[in-house]
Formats: C-alpha cells, structure tokens, sequence
C-alpha cells in the first residue's frame, strides 16, 4: 500500500484515456467495444487514486521531472478525488450507453467513427483538469474539452454548435488573455506558486477577472447561458449527458481552483457577491424557462442553466475573506455535493430522454402518454433523478441543499437560502410534469423496442445520484483532504 | 529592443483585442466572426509575448513563445471546425448568420 | 526616439490599421486579405521581438493555413450562393452571389455600433491600465531555462520549453489538432463517408499551378524538413514544418501530382496518430522509468527529434486535411 | 439486535417496493406472496417490539451523513403507537388491495410506491430527529404521488398536481423552518428536545408556524386542506391509507412530535402558540364537519370528515395537560381503524355496486349486510357513540379540554359530534331503512353468491371489529388508549 503514491496515478489517469482516443482514431472499427477496458481500468485508476489520497494525503507530480515554475504539476486533492471518480463513472455509464448510437451500424459511419475519439479526448481532458495546477494547462484541456463537445452537439445541430463555439471562443480567449497577464505579474502558471507569490495588483486582479469571466461563458452561467439549452438540448442523448454532468462542470471546477486555492484573499465582497446574484439569477430563470418547454430534452437543458446556477452559491456563502467562519466549510461541501449529484442526476435524466426518443421518435411531452408503463424502468430512472436534482432526502441534491441552506442562514444569506427552497419547488413543478405525462393513459403506445438491458444504464446512474445522499459521510470526509484554507 | 518597444507591442496588442471584439460584436456574418477571433487571438499572443520581452538582456523569455506556439495551433484547430460548421451551416440553412436565439428551439 | 522605437511604432501602426480594415471592411474577400496581410506583419513584428519561432509559426499556421481555410469558406460560400441564383454566364452567378453576400452581412444599426465600439474601448482601456500596472522589467523563466537548458537534450530554449520542459501542453496540443479533425470529420455527409475530402481547386495541365506545383513541391519538403531538425538548436519544429509540408501536400494534391488521401485510407489514419503516438508512448516509457514524459540527459536529444520528426509527419497530415475539409458531393458541379 | 431490529423493520417495506417494481405484470402471485408475507412479518416484528418497549428497552440506530447531518431510528413508546397502527392496517390493506385491483395494468409500480409509502410511515414513526422526520416525510410526499394518480385520467393527474403543489410547499416552509433552528441549536433528537436558548422568541414564533404550518398542510389543517378532498380520485386503497394511516397521519404526528419532543408544551404555551393552534384545530373541526355535510359523494364526504376527525388529534396535541393528549394519541390509532373501515366499504360499494352517491345507498344493507355492518360500526365511531373507539376519544379530549382551562372545547367537541351525525345517520337510514331503487343496484358483472369477494369484505369486517375492541377493552394495557397513557406518563408526567 505504501507503493500507492509512487504510482504514476495522475499522469495515467490522463495518459490513457488520450491513448483511446488515439487507437479509436487508428482502428475505428474496435472503438465502440474499448470501453470495457477503459471504463473499468478508469474506474480502477480512480479508486486507486482515491485511496492513495485518503492514505497519504495530496499527492503532486512533476510532469517530466521539471519542478515548477519551470514544469508542470499535476496534483490530487479530495476535491480532484471525487471529480475523477464521478467523471470515470459517468463516463463509463456513457460509453456503455452509446455504444448503439455510435456503433452498431455494420459499416463505418461518420458519427460511429469520430465519437469515439472525441470521447476519449474529452475524458481526457477532464481529468487534465481535475488534477491540473498549471493555468496554461487548464487552457490547452478547455480547448481539447470545447472542441470534442461542440463537434459532439454537432451531431444534433449545426447553428447549436456554431453558437457554442462562439461563446467557447470568446470565452477561451478571455481566460487565456487573463493568464497573460497573471504570468507577466508572477512568472509562473503553477496554483500553489501563484497563491505564494501573487500580490493582488491591478494587473493580476484584471486577469483573474477575464480568467473568469472566459470560465463563465464557458460554465453557462447567466447571462452566459444561452448557447447551452439549443446545445444540450438537441445533441445525442449521450453527449448531453456529458455536456450537462461534466463538461460545464469542469469551468466551474477551475474556477474553485482560481478563486480557492490561487488568491483565496483577493475574493472582494463586490465579486462574491456578483457571482453569487448571477447564481441566483440564474436558478430563477433556468427554472422559469424549463417550465415553459415542451420539449423533455429542453426542459433538461433548461434545467442544467438553473442548476449551474446553485454552484456559485458557493462565493457568497464560502467566501475566502471569511473563512475563519465554521459554517464556510459546509458550503463549500455543499455545493461540491450539488456539482457531483446533479452530474449523475443529470446525466440519468438526459439518457432516459434518450431512451424516450428512441422508443417515441420524439420527446414532446404532450404525446407522451404511457410511456411510462411501456418503459417502467427509464421511468423510474427519471423519477429517482428528479427526486435528486428537486433536493429531497435523502437523495445528494438534499445533501447540497442542507448543507448549503444551513451556512446561508447562519451567515445571514436568507435571500440565497430562499432562492434555494424556491428553485427546488420550481424543479418540482418542471420534473413533475413530463413524470405525470408519462404515466397518465392505460394504453401502451406504439413503440420502438427498447432493451432493458441499456434502461438500467440511468437507473444505475440515478440510483449513485440518491446514494450520494446517505453514502455522504465518506466523500465528506474525502473532500476535507487537502481543503483549500479558503474553505476551511 | 527596449523596455519602450516591448511595452508598445504589448499595447499593440491591447488595441488589437479592443478592435477584434469590436468586430465580433457588430459584425453576424459567420465568417467575419471567426476573423475577427483569429485577430483577437493574435492580439492575445502579440500581449503575452510583448511582455515577455520585458527581459533586461537580449533574449526574451522563452517560455511565452512556447506558450503562443502552442495558442496558434490551438486557434488553428478551432478555426478549422469554425469554417467547417460554417459551411455545412451554410449548406443546410443557405444563410451565413446564425438563426436569432429562441428560433432553433423547436427544432 | 531611436530608429528602432520608431519603426516599432510605425509597424504597430500598421498592424492596427490591417486589423482594422480585416475587421470592418465591406467586402469580405478583402477583409480576408488584409487578415493575411496582417498576419505576415504581425510575424515581423515577433522577429522584432526576438521571438523567430513564433514568427514562423503565426506566418505559417496564422496568416498562412488560416488566410488559406477562411477563402476556401469564402469561395464556397460563394459557390453556393452561385448555385442558388438563376443558372446564368459565369458573371452573372457572380453578381448574383455578391448581391446575396451583401444582404447576408448587414452592418449594425449606428447606435448599436458606437456602444459597442465604446465598450471595446472600455476593454482595451482596462487591459491597457493593467498592463502599465505591471513591473517594468522582469525576468520571467528566462534565468531558469537558461540554467537547465543543457539538461534538455536541446539548445533552442523554445523547444526545450515545447518538447521538454512542457512538453505535456504540447502533447495534449498534438491531440487538440487531431480531435479538430476528428471534428470536422463528424460533419462529413453519411453517404460520403470515407471519400476524398474536397478540395475543389483543379489546375489546368498548362496552367501556373500546375507549373508552381511541379517545382514547389520537392524545394518546400526541403525547407520543411530543415525546420524540422533545425528545432533542436535553432528556429524551427516540428508545428512550423509540419506546417510547411502539409502545404507541399496540398499544392501538389492541387496541381494534380498527388490524389487526396481517401478519409477511410488505414495508412492515412495511422499517420495521423502517428505523432502523438510516439509522443505518449515515449512518456508512458518515461513513467515505466520512474517519470511520465521525463527525458533523460542522455537520452533527450535523440528522443525530441524522434518525436519531432513523427510529430510532423501527422501535423502535416492532419492540417492538409483540416483544409481540404470533408468530402462532398461532386455531382453537382 | 437493538440496532438491527429499526432497520429490519423498514427493510420489511422497502424491499418488497424494489421486488414489486422488478416483477414483471404477469407476476402477480410472486408479487402477492411477497406484500403478504412481508406485511405479517413487520407485523411480528412489530409485536416483538411491542413487548420490548413495554419493558422499558429502547432501540436505537445512528447513520451519520454530512456533519450535522444524521439519520436516527429510535422505537420509543409514540413511535410504536404510530407503527403498530400502521404495520396493521398495512396488512389489511394489501389483502384489501390485491382483491380490488385483480388484473388491472400497472400493479407492479403501484405496489412499489404502496410499499415505499408504508417504509416511509415506518419511518416517520420511528425517527428519533427532526431531520430523520423530515426525510422519511418527503419520502412519503413523493411515493404517494404515483399511487394518486395511479388511474391516468385527467382527475387524477389534477389531483396529484394539487397534493404536490401542496405537500410541497408545505415540507419547502418545514424544510426552512428545520434548518433555521438546527443552524443555532444544532441537530435536534426527539427524545432530549432542543436547546432554545440560542433563539429569541419571535424566532421560536415564526420557526413554530414555519413547521407546524408545513406539517398543516399533510394534516389538512384548513385553510391547508384543499388538496385531500381531489386526492379522492385515487384507487380506494391508496384513499383508506392515505385517510387512515400515511399522509394525512403523518401530519398530524408530526405535529405531536414538534409539540411535545421538540419545544415541549410548555415552552409552546409559554410563547402563547397553544390556544391559538387548538383555535385553528377546532375551527377545522367544524368546518371540515359542515363541508362534510354539504357532499352528495359518499368518498367526498368521508375525505371532508377527516379533515375534521384528523385535527382531533392536533387538538388533543394543542391543549396543554395529560387528559388531552391521551385522547389526541389515542385518536390517532381510533381515527385509523374508523376511516380505514369506512374507505373500504366504500370502496366496495363503488367497485360492486355501483354506488358512489348518498342516495344510491338506499337498500345497501340488504345487498351487502356485512360490509353495511363494518361502515355502521365506523360512522358510529365517528359521531362518538359508545362503545366504539371514537367516544374515548372525545371523552378524553373534553377532560383534557377542562383541564387545560379550554372549556369551550367541550362546545367544540359537542358541535362536532351533531354534525357528525347529521352526515353519517342519513346514510345509514338509507342503507339499512329504505327499499332499493326499482332496478336493483347496478352490480359489477360475475357477482359471486357473497355480496362480494370474501377478501373485499374481510378488511372492513376487521378494521370494524378492531375499531369496537379498542373502544370496549379501552381499559386494558395494550389498548390503544393504555398505550397512550403509558406515553403520555412515560414522557411528558415524569
């Protein structure tokens, strides 16, 4: 066991998925099937990680033995433990799931020949980004993150990519102006390096503040928000899954990174507070704008844009300059805990959409009488991620939603703490409605065979959403290790 | 070069950013909007390498270069499935601006 | 003012000015060209800045491949359009096509403009005042690349930085080219999946490209096999000759000497991985040894130029192919 | 085994909720066997328990969450009282269940969710924190949605839109209200109460309005009672429990738990909250009795009188003093075992007869004797006739009344019972004293040589009998009513 921390964790973690994608690219025809060996061997890669952190604490590595500031770190702490382990689940849970979509067809398709690459390299860079330090490294996996899903939203539409990729372009450039100026103040790109060193001058406060504001469109925080709903509600089933569960995850994740671990000082009131209305802007109107949809896939979408919304609670309720508060490390939790089960919740939701369309050919819910007797299981999967994402116990959305509510009250944040009851009424009334759709009417409906085998895909996700909830002692416990003090 | 120069480029690229987002901004034509990416981005090199000049000797900062090297061809990537969906967007809807924001929704 | 301050100026001055017309011209196709006159100044001024490296790749891959995809989407753009309009002369489809153009790009209202412009000069003012707020003169990693320069295996500090001492960004950036193909691949239609990609240009056989193409070719897979190996210790790389062959490959795909690669070729796809293949599993044998993409000494030099060396054969490859685009229908036509 | 014996016992419901869900349709014996089997085995865990906590041993079970955060099964003496009640009629239920639905579509699901509704009343019984509570309740609000609109039609679906927008409301005010106080008290336990010292008064005030108001509306407190007389659009089984055992019961304990286990009656009537919420309760009392009166359909009027008799017990939770909380708690089981009998025979008389109205009852006592005899015994309970349960009750409540210096419960409690009776008494005049319609009843196709599938009547027969037993042995220990005076000594007389 004492061998763990040894092992090169990290850097395969990385490493591996980029070498799937790279033999998807050379021998397509083997790709769809490679994720039996990758899905566990990631899973397997996780857990070892996991268990090294939670032996021995942070773990860092020195990319090609090149300390910083001249090299690059990578490093593991309870935060990138958990993000690893829930990306190799849902990513592993994806891949099962589109291996029908992307491969079943006997002769090579443009879609069953390019997913898989784009998978793999988006898992990739996930993981560059869960266990990166370097500012500049986080730009390179973005880049490799946007370009495999906007090709992946490609699939389902060319204006939604189009849009995506502009906001992604502008967004990118502002982040990477931003590092610009923070390695012309600092002369270096490494986190911990930057948080020793940084002054908070104008020039590094300004390239925090593109870092960010580019972090943002790409996270689709209001009012960044608006190629997210045509993108994820109009790409395959399996990519929205991924878009909505991770990759918009993965901005908010460097940006706990900036604002935690690099100038956990520098988080003025202005800021946090800024960040913290757009939040509640955004559950509001994500929430309002779901309910309006008729579309099952819009709704989700629409949902995600409220959901994001929750994660930047956690500037107002968490902020640095008060951190000597007891309550600041339950927010931060929290909304670690909201990120995690609504990237199963969410991820369980949109394949469960997908398989409705399969079945239906369409997802509007008015027509969608009986499908809930035709498809008990994707159902029920349903149900149990709306259960998660409305915040009721004991799911891990009320585990956030404790969490979170319980430091805002004890800070003096009511407004947030009603926002946060408020949205999850409104998730009520916008889950609700496709649940009840589908099971008013006793008659079958004419349907598509769907087999059970690929319903127990969400149901299996929807079931990790809810057991975040009573299996969270452990993960809270796991994310403590190496806690920001900004957060402690 | 001097300390004077570095800093000029680096404002140089200061205004190229300011007149790249101008021309995102007012211009729809798909096309024009990734031009006008392409020279932000170019601006954002020409910053970041301006001020690694800011050296006291002759040569400048290495690493920056490396750093705008690898931007370019990040940018390259980008721009290239920037036209391509360009075109296929082209192909399919025969307009070279994008649909105005709530009418894709039923699609 | 020294001479030297001056021509600085005068060439920041011009570089604005071609950004300015790319930007707000009213034609496209000139906005285009100014893009690419821009992009060759802006080179000049890296050499200004003593940045030789990064001045051959913004010509090569910013001016060059990106003037060169931007007027490939132009002229097909227009092609359509052309396509659209009545089935008239040649010029006629042409005026057609312009007219479309014209009504397709609408300027902004003038308001709408002046608040734009004054907000992007609110940016550039708040980018500008925290420029100046930065120290006047730092070192940055110059002293500490310096010292460990001679532990790279390489002299030319760039690449040492490129393909040593971050030599992670850059095999995470290999993979971002190839996943842009991967891209643009998606879109190719279903039915022509695995075809030629389209490259429409086709010389006459007594035309100048076709001239151009013959005697280009083998000077160009000169030069860019110089920079390749020249990286090590001078100016040069695997991206700025990458770059330099794929647009031998291309012109002499063009003028007719070589016939693009099938999209389903398997000798294609291999050599596309090819670079970042080698890249990778250098560095998974580095971690066999103790360290992922760690080089030893010794062995540094000969392992970068192996990586160099097959890193460009798949630059080359993957940006040909990033231009040609995907197949399309040729029936039409 | 004192650990295990909580968890066993909801494992007893929750995990023949994921069999039901699993088997497939044409399962249904495997899918009966397992309800049934279930159901007699909580039963007698149940029973174990009982003689535990008869001897004073308490069972407890911790799983810690988050910090802050933890899940505890605590059997006390009120929490048995609400389980016994429970694990029996659940038992007489699922047989009542399983013969009314036969072969309908989509048993698999609905036993599901009637199996996850009976863990989450288990639950809420036996949660020994206010959190504990509050997530066995929401689990409760949302399993019963799919038995509510189990039919599909547009009444249904209304329906269930009505109880949620209701249920969950009311849990979003409890939810706030819980997290306001355990962020300045910390986690707060049942069995110790909260330390209150950290909130100022008007806190406790409004913190005490946020939740028993939220625990109003499951209650059917009015004006929070709207939903409950639209849920009777469901299936007759899913209304007997959700009158009897689970929703609209697990308010109103959760109100006696907030009362007595975590401010304690005396701070509750130190901060002047009592009267007033005894003020409201009566005044639900009344009105629910004269809505009652008002409906022509028999299940609505049967809905409107719980929304009465249900408040019985947040009077008896309300008015400070021993007597009416014994008669509070032991209306909780009494009301159970009345209205259950009443919703099954009237879910009966619909499914055999046709009979939905008041005045399609006439002749119903000669078509149908046993059942009729079931539902007489029921409504006479309920208007508070001895010697049926419900007169005890009453009894109780008015001394209670006294006691508390409230004599004019007493009023209440009288205006009630006539009303009581003016709805009750004309339906059973018709059933038993007028001829039937010309035509005869219109029967359900197959009637069998009974007046209905002995399985049909059984329940109702049982639950009546019960409803009689607990009146006439109310003097014996293991009564309803003994039981309640052994809590009421236990906890709140030390």
């Amino acid at each position: 066991m004492n061998a763990l921390p040894a092992l090169p964790l990290l850097e395969l973690s990385i490493a591996l998925p980029l070498a799937a994608s790279l033999l998807a690219v050379a021998a397509g025809r083997f790709a769809a099937n490679l994720v039996f060996a990758i899905g566990p061997a990631m899973m397997a890669l996780a857990a070892l990680l996991c268990l090294a952190v939670s032996r021995h604490g942070p773990l860092e590595a020195a990319v090609g033995g090149w300390e910083v500031p001249l090299g690059i770190a990578l490093g593991a702490d309870g935060l990138s433990g958990v993000f690893v382990v829930t990306g190799a689940l849902i990513l592993s849970a994806v891949g099962l799931f589109a291996r029908r979509d992307f491969g079943g067809a006997p002769a090579e398709t443009p879609r069953g020949y390019t997913f898989w690459p784009l998978f793999y390299a988006m898992w990739a860079a996930l993981n560059a980004i869960f266990l990166g330090r370097d500012l500049f490294n986080f730009y390179v996996a973005l880049e490799l993150l946007t370009l495999a899903a906007v090709a992946m939203v490609a699939y389902g539409g060319t204006a939604a990519a189009l849009r995506y990729l502009l906001f992604a372009l502008m967004g990118s450039l502002a982040y990477l102006t931003g590092v610009g100026l923070i390695y012309a103040s600092a002369a270096t790109l490494d986190l911990e390096r930057l948080h020793l060193v940084l002054q908070g001058d104008r020039a590094v406060l300004a390239g925090a503040a593109l870092m960010t504001a580019g972090l943002l469109a790409k996270a689709a925080l209001f009012p960044l928000h608006a190629w997210l709903p045509p993108a994820h509600g109009n790409a395959p089933a399996a990519a929205s899954a991924l878009l909505s569960a991770l990759v918009v995850k993965a901005a908010f994740f460097i940006l706990l990174r900036i604002w935690f671990d690099m100038m956990p000082d520098a988080q003025s009131p202005w800021l946090t507070q800024t960040l913290g209305m757009l939040g509640m802007a955004a559950v509001v109107y994500g929430s309002l704008l779901a309910i309006r949809q008729g579309r099952l896939k819009l709704i989700i979408a629409y949902s995600t844009v409220a959901q994001i919304g929750y994660l930047f609670f956690v500037f107002p309720l968490a902020n640095g300059s008060a951190f000597a508060l007891p309550w600041s490390a339950g927010a931060w939790s929290g909304v670690i805990f909201h990120a995690l089960s609504h990237a199963f919740a969410k991820a369980a939701l949109f394949l469960a959409a997908g398989l409705v369309i399969e079945a239906l050919g369409h997802d509007r819910i008015a027509d969608m009488k009986g499908i809930g007797r035709a498809l008990p299981i994707t159902w029920l999967a349903f149900g149990i991620a709306a259960i998660s994402l409305m915040g009721l116990p004991p799911s891990g959305g009320f585990m956030a939603k404790y969490l979170i509510l319980t430091s805002a009250l004890a800070g003096g944040h009511v407004i947030y703490a009603l926002v946060m009851i408020a949205g999850g009424l409104l998730a009520a009334i916008y889950l609700f409605r496709p649940l009840g759709a589908a099971m008013a009417g006793d008659n079958l409906p004419d349907i598509a065979p769907v087999s059970r085998r690929r319903q127990l895909i969400p149901l299996a996700l929807a079931i990790a959403a809810i057991a975040i909830g009573p299996a969270s002692s452990l993960p809270y416990a796991f994310l403590q290790i190496g806690l920001p003090e900004g957060a402690s | 070069m001097t300390i004077t120069g570095a800093l000029l480029y680096a404002l140089c690229g200061v205004v190229l950013i300011g007149v790249g987002t101008y021309g995102f901004m007012t211009r729809a034509h798909l096309l024009r909007r990734v031009l006008a990416f392409n020279v932000i981005g170019s601006g954002v090199f020409l910053l970041i390498g301006a001020l690694g000049r800011r050296t006291a000797g002759a040569q400048a900062d290495p690493v920056p270069h490396a750093l705008i090297i690898t931007g370019i061809v990040v940018a390259l990537s980008l721009t290239a499935l920037a036209v391509a969906l360009v075109l296929r967007h082209v192909g399919e809807t025969g307009r070279v601006v994008l649909p105005e924001e709530d009418a894709e929704e039923g699609g | 003012m020294t001479l030297g301050l001056a021509f600085d100026a005068l060439l920041c001055l011009l570089i604005l000015s071609a950004a300015g017309l790319a930007v707000c011209g009213r034609r496209l196709f000139a906005s285009i060209a100014f893009f690419v006159t821009y992009g060759i100044l802006i080179g000049i001024s890296w050499l200004r800045l003593g940045a030789v490296d990064v001045a051959l790749a913004e010509v090569a891959i910013g001016a060059g491949l990106t003037g060169v995809l931007l007027i490939g989407a132009w002229a097909a753009i227009r092609r359509r359009r052309g396509n659209d309009g009545l089935a008239l002369d040649a010029t006629g489809a042409m005026n057609a096509a312009d007219e479309a153009e014209a009504g397709d790009d609408p300027v902004m209202p003038r308001p709408r403009r002046l608040v734009a412009a004054v907000a992007c000069s609110v940016l550039a003012g708040l980018l500008a005042a925290a420029v100046a707020a930065l120290p006047a003169e730092v070192p940055g990693l110059l002293p500490a690349v310096t010292e460990k320069l001679a532990d790279s295996g390489v002299s030319n500090p760039v690449t040492a930085v490129l393909l040593n001492f971050r030599a992670y960004d850059t095999l995470m950036e290999s993979i971002v080219l190839l996943m842009a193909l991967v891209a643009v691949w998606a879109l190719t239609p279903e039915a022509l999946w695995g075809d030629e990609p389209g490259l429409r240009q086709h010389a006459r056989g007594d035309g100048v490209l076709a001239t151009f193409g013959k005697v280009l070719p083998p000077l160009g897979a000169l030069v860019g096999a110089y920079l390749i190996w020249a990286g090590s210790d001078r100016p040069g790389g695997a991206f700025q000759g990458g770059t330099i062959l794929a647009a031998v490959w291309l012109l002499a795909i063009m003028a007719g000497m070589a016939r693009a690669p099938r999209q389903s070729s398997r000798f294609l796809r291999l050599a596309l991985v090819a670079g970042p293949v080698v890249f990778l599993g250098v560095g998974l044998a580095g971690a066999a040894f103790g360290v992922f993409l760690g080089f030893s000494a010794e062995y540094a030099k000969r392992l970068i130029l192996l990586i160099e060396l097959a890193l460009a054969v798949s630059i080359a490859a993957t940006l040909a192919l990033l231009v040609a685009g995907t197949p399309v229908a040729r029936g039409g036509s | 085994m004192t650990q295990a014996l909580p968890v066993a016992l909801l494992a007893c419901a929750f995990i023949p909720a994921i069999l039901c869900f699993f088997l497939g349709e044409k399962h249904a014996v495997w899918r009966n066997a397992v309800n049934i089997g279930s159901a007699v085995l909580k039963l007698a865990l149940v029973v174990f328990l009982v003689m535990g906590v008869a001897r004073g041993v308490v069972y407890e079970t911790r799983f810690e969450f988050v910090p802050g955060l933890y899940l505890l099964l605590r059997v006390d003496a009120l929490a048995l009282l609400f389980v016994t009640l429970s694990a029996f009629l659940w038992l007489v239920t699922t047989i009542y269940a399983i013969a009314y639905f036969g072969r309908s579509p989509n048993l698999p699901r609905f036993f599901a969710f009637f199996n996850l509704c009976v863990t989450a009343t288990t639950g809420i019984a036996l949660s020994g924190s206010l959190i504990s509570f509050f997530i066995f309740y929401e689990l409760l609000t949302v399993s019963t949605w799919p038995l509510l609109v189990h039919k599909g039609d547009p009444t249904s679906m209304a329906a269930g839109r009505s109880y949620l927008a209701y249920t969950l409301g009311g849990s979003a005010a409890l939810l706030f209200g819980i997290v306001w106080m355990e962020g300045m008290t910390g986690p707060v336990e049942f069995a110790t109460g909260a330390a209150l010292g950290e909130l100022t008064d008007w806190m406790l005030v409004a913190i005490f309005m946020l939740c028993v108001g939220g625990l109003g509306v499951k209650a059917a407190l009015v004006p929070l009672h709207a939903w409950l007389p639209q849920a009777m659009a469901a299936p007759a089984p899913v209304s007997a429990l959700l009158h009897a055992v689970a929703v609209v019961k697990a308010g109103a304990f959760g109100i006696v738990r907030f009362i007595y286990d975590v401010y304690g009656i005396e701070r509750v009537a130190e901060l002047g909250l009592g009267v007033p919420l005894a003020v409201v309760a009566s005044f639900t009392i009344l009105y629910g009795s004269v809505r009652a009166l008002q409906q022509s359909d028999i299940k609505r009027r049967l809905a409107f009188s719980t929304v009465s008799q249900v408040s019985y017990i947040v009077l008896g939770a309300s008015l400070a003093g021993p007597f009416a909380a014994i008669g509070g708690l032991a209306h909780l089981v009494h009301q159970g075992l009345m209205k259950i009998t009443l919703f099954f025979t009237a879910g009966v008389l619909a499914e055999r007869l046709g009979i939905t109205t008041i005045q399609q009852l006439d002749g119903a006592g000669r078509r149908m004797p046993i059942s009729m005899m079931a539902f007489t015994i029921g409504a006479l309970g309920m208007i508070g006739i001895p010697p049926v349960a419900g007169f005890v009750s009453k009894w109780y409540l008015g001394l209670g009344g006294l006691q508390a210096g409230q004599p004019w419960v007493i009023l209440v409690l009288a205006g009630s019972s006539l009303l009581n009776a003016a709805y009750f008494l004309p339906l059973l005049y018709r059933a038993w004293f007028l001829p039937p319609p010309p035509g005869g009843h219109a029967e359900a196709p197959g009637a069998a040589r009974l007046e209905a599938p002995a399985s049909l009547i059984l329940p109702a027969a049982i639950t009546a009998l019960a409803a009689l037993g607990a009146g006439l042995f109310a003097a014996v220990a293991f009564s309803p009513l003994g039981w309640a005076t052994l809590i009421v000594e236990r906890v709140y007389l030390p």
